[in-house]
């Protein structure tokens, strides 16, 4: 069996994104152990991603492989949930996104690993294990700014009411997933000393190419080299 | 006295000093200088290949270059820690970095402008430092001999997937092979620069030698660096902007024309093109980072202290 | 008595209200509301379009479009200036729209995502904008009625331009052409939103009716606004994305399906796509210029008391 | 007479790329009424901009109008003073170079008024005077800055400090004009309580395509829509 192109392309666009996101954390970060870290979730998340439009591009069968996909679609055609392309210059909502984003991925590798088409499992078996090491990432941090200092935890509660509203696209496929993710989700915070927001807004759109004004932005940035020599090879 | 002359014998014989052993103040004073430098060009050198991370034509070769960057910030803390057997904590140096009080490489001070520079860096900048370091694996200091061996095998890996961008820039479409030999113009000189001033203008080289610090003089090096770099041009297919680079069959060696040491001394001195760049962007991410710090101490004292707590 | 009815007397005849007049309370309150409405729609419209001034096409667009966030800018101080005359700050107008406490037109809670839609803003959106404006150029508070006058005409010149914009696209490449059908498609409903609620739903309306703020009702205007867009669209070549919309004879008006009156409600009530980014980018302006304004204050405080700083 | 294509790129591209940073501010400034002016002074310089590169185009005869030649040259091609492109998210550092570029823009476009190449003139004669408008309204803020509170006194020096150097290039054709430029320049800077640098650090390249690391991610932001459909008209 095999997944529709369209899945597959949520998928690895959710990785790819979240990918570029963190590489602009790399000379950034607050410690140089953390441009280490934060490097290595870069690259797992860019390998699975190429691993995905790959295979999307194989199912799809006209001819694109993982470059075709990723740099040459334009935002109306990025199928990522929005929760990834949101702006994260402030370390606080980079984590709340990490630590959102991979709980969300564990949980759905997880499934895709025993699933019915084979060459997803294959990609969801090795990157399930990554994403578990993400979480854990991600939980460590937000112990450690909700449960900081005053100034950390203001920041650390307010990039997760900010980023919360934007993870309830994440399940619309597979709604199922939700109360697992939301009792892990609910214990990091709880033992980060934070809120969690109550749900009500609910942004959506990404899988349908309707994003927020900011992936342009992301995309150009990604796209210009390779866009400018129309062919080439690298 | 005794502790000098079986430190003597050791380098004589060749054999490693060790952090426990005794040292003469300069020596260990001269290897925290130089080890320190070393790491803090990993870490300011993250920065020129990082410009071209969110760019990257290929996703391959977005992930090759990832983890370069990544690995030279793992070759900073593994320095920074071979430079802590000498007695110096990390956070003491990197101060003294922020504050400009210690160097790194001047070659970091020139812009990437296009996507064959992180070529060029790599053939070119990381080839030069490998013919600048191998000679640092059999360095009389223990720690760092050893360093150097794991970081030399890496940058050798980096060196060739510089290569290896030049080389299907060399051979792709004509605006990518303008595209690499513009950059191989750019960072030539500047690369040749990398082996500092020549030999007779070079302070510390002496007694660098005498320590088994360093081992060949930096104008010996410099010319091994020519000589390879020669033949690796040719088979790229870019030309090295040296009209009077020939080979001299006397000397068996390549007469090249020498680097502006005027301009390096410029550069090191604080005025190249982003001396000033380079510091503002590590500057910026310290203090950036500085609430998140504080946070992770904090939460750390927590965790230590847990009957404190129940105790107030 | 005597005052309301001389008031009323003035309406009735077709005459202006000016600020010195006396005024009921409700006249005056719902002016405020209604013209602060309108000048906060003005300054936050600037940021949907603003979006593409950096990325504009041409260098004769960027122009263009420039200008015209520039007017908005403009028609934000003229209106502000029109509220001021019944006695409110515009600080104490924009405080209530930081705040959250006034609204502005939700139409600028859709992003812009494509150039396209500068040229659907401009078609549909100041179209809209104009069906609803230039019956308020004949409403009877002088200040108001006058600087609609001035905005109906330079919107004018804004609706033709984003006309011209959709008709070059859609003229130009298939991609160009898709990107304005695109366009269309996501910000017809949205501006059918416009005119407000159905009348039979529509708060505030029959009293506005009464003192002449208002004219038509929302479904007139709607109306309106439709028969008008039919007939551009059909020279635009573009569609109007609605399978039920067609020429009623009886009706001499077309029959076209309503806009999601729950969505716009849920936009109104602060849960559109970008009601937060826009308020974001409102408070960062405003945050980020506090340091600017209070050193333009000092500076003129100098200027004004200069005998102080002699005397000190 | 006319002049070289070189030289009417390095006065257009000041103007362009001017103008490109300008826009930015355009919602984001501390007052609406700076929103205005500042929108104002950009459409000056996209203004003059357009009609330096359209003559450009001209004289160098190769079929390239404004367009082509503004959004289809990479950074390498660039003509503009380093100056101009440098980033200026801080209010004060965008005044500073205003000032700066708009008191040589206003001394330059003088002399240009009354040159030989008439056409050029033509052009130089229309914008002297926005440039003294500029200028003049550079120097308001930067006295306002300069002797406005402790904090914007702070800002507005280092800001002046940051940029000095890069006016050293402005002067590279016309080393003549700098006595005036100086005087005028010194005379905003001593009324505004700030101190004029030393002269020392003196970066260059602008001219001849070596930019700062910024400006090819300004060009790919502006110029991302333009390259994306080939041969399009707009």
């Amino acid at each position: 069996m095999t997944t529709s192109v369209d899945r597959l392309l949520a998928l690895g666009d959710d990785a790819l994104v979240t990918a570029q996101r963190l590489g602009h954390w790399c000379t950034r970060s607050p410690e140089m152990e953390e441009d280490v870290a934060l490097a290595n979730i870069a690259l797992d998340q860019l390998g699975v991603a190429r691993l995905l439009l790959s295979y999307a591009g194989e199912v799809e069968g006209a001819g694109r492989d993982e470059d075709a996909l990723a740099y040459l679609r334009t935002d109306r055609e990025y199928r990522n949930a929005l929760l990834v392309e949101l702006p994260d210059r402030d370390f606080a909502v980079m984590i709340a996104k990490l630590l959102f984003v991979s709980a969300y991925q564990r949980l759905l590798y997880r499934r895709l690993a025993t699933g019915a088409d084979e060459r997803l499992a294959g990609i969801a078996a090795k990157a399930v294990k990554e994403s578990a090491y993400h979480e854990d990432h991600a939980t460590l941090w937000t112990l450690r700014l909700g449960d900081g200092t005053d100034e950390s935890h203001r920041r650390m509660q307010a990039a997760v009411d900010e980023v919360w509203p934007y993870t309830h696209e994440l399940f619309e496929e597979e709604p199922d997933l939700r109360a697992e993710w939301l009792s892990t989700v609910e214990g990091v915070l709880t033992r980060a000393t934070l809120v969690r927001p109550a749900d009500s807004w609910a942004p959506t759109g990404g899988r349908d190419g309707r994003h927020t004004e900011q992936l342009s932005y992301l995309l150009a940035e990604m796209q210009v080299l390779h866009r400018a020599h129309p062919g080439a090879r690298w | 006295d005794e502790l000098l002359r079986y430190f003597d014998a050791v380098i004589e014989a060749d054999q490693k000093i060790e952090p426990r052993d005794w040292m003469p103040d300069a020596y260990r004073q001269g290897l925290i200088r130089q080890i320190a430098q070393h790491a803090h060009s990993e870490i300011i050198g993250m920065q020129p290949e990082g410009n071209w991370i969110s760019r990257a034509p290929s996703l391959k070769r977005k992930a090759i270059l990832l983890a370069k960057v990544q690995d030279e910030a793992g070759h900073g803390l593994y320095l920074y820690a071979a430079a802590e057997t000498l007695g110096v904590s990390r956070d003491a140096l990197v101060e003294l970095l922020l504050a400009g009080r210690q160097k790194y490489s001047s070659i970091f001070n020139y812009p990437t402008l296009t996507w064959a520079d992180v070529g060029a860096i790599g053939w070119l900048v990381d080839g030069a430092a490998i013919v600048n370091q191998v000679p640092l694996c059999r360095c009389s200091y223990g720690p760092y001999a050893r360093a150097m061996i794991r970081i030399c095998k890496e940058e050798s890996f980096h060196q060739r997937q510089g290569y290896e961008i030049l080389h299907t820039l060399a051979h792709g479409t004509p605006g990518q092979k303008a595209m690499a030999q513009d950059a191989v113009n750019r960072w030539w000189y500047p690369s040749l620069a990398m082996f500092g001033p020549p030999d007779a203008d070079s302070t510390h080289s002496q007694q660098s030698m005498t320590w088994k610090i360093k081992r060949f003089s930096n104008d010996e090096l410099r010319q091994r660096f020519v000589d390879m770099c020669v033949q690796q041009a040719s088979v790229l297919g870019l030309d090295i902007p040296d009209p009077d680079l020939r080979w001299n069959e006397q000397r068996q060696a390549h007469d090249y024309t020498q680097p502006d040491y005027t301009e390096l001394m410029r550069v090191i001195k604080g005025d190249g093109p982003c001396n000033r760049q380079r510091a503002a962007h590590r500057h910026a991410a310290h203090a950036d980072g500085a609430w998140v710090r504080e946070a992770a101490a904090a939460y750390a004292a927590k965790r230590n202290a847990p009957t404190t707590k129940a105790a107030a």
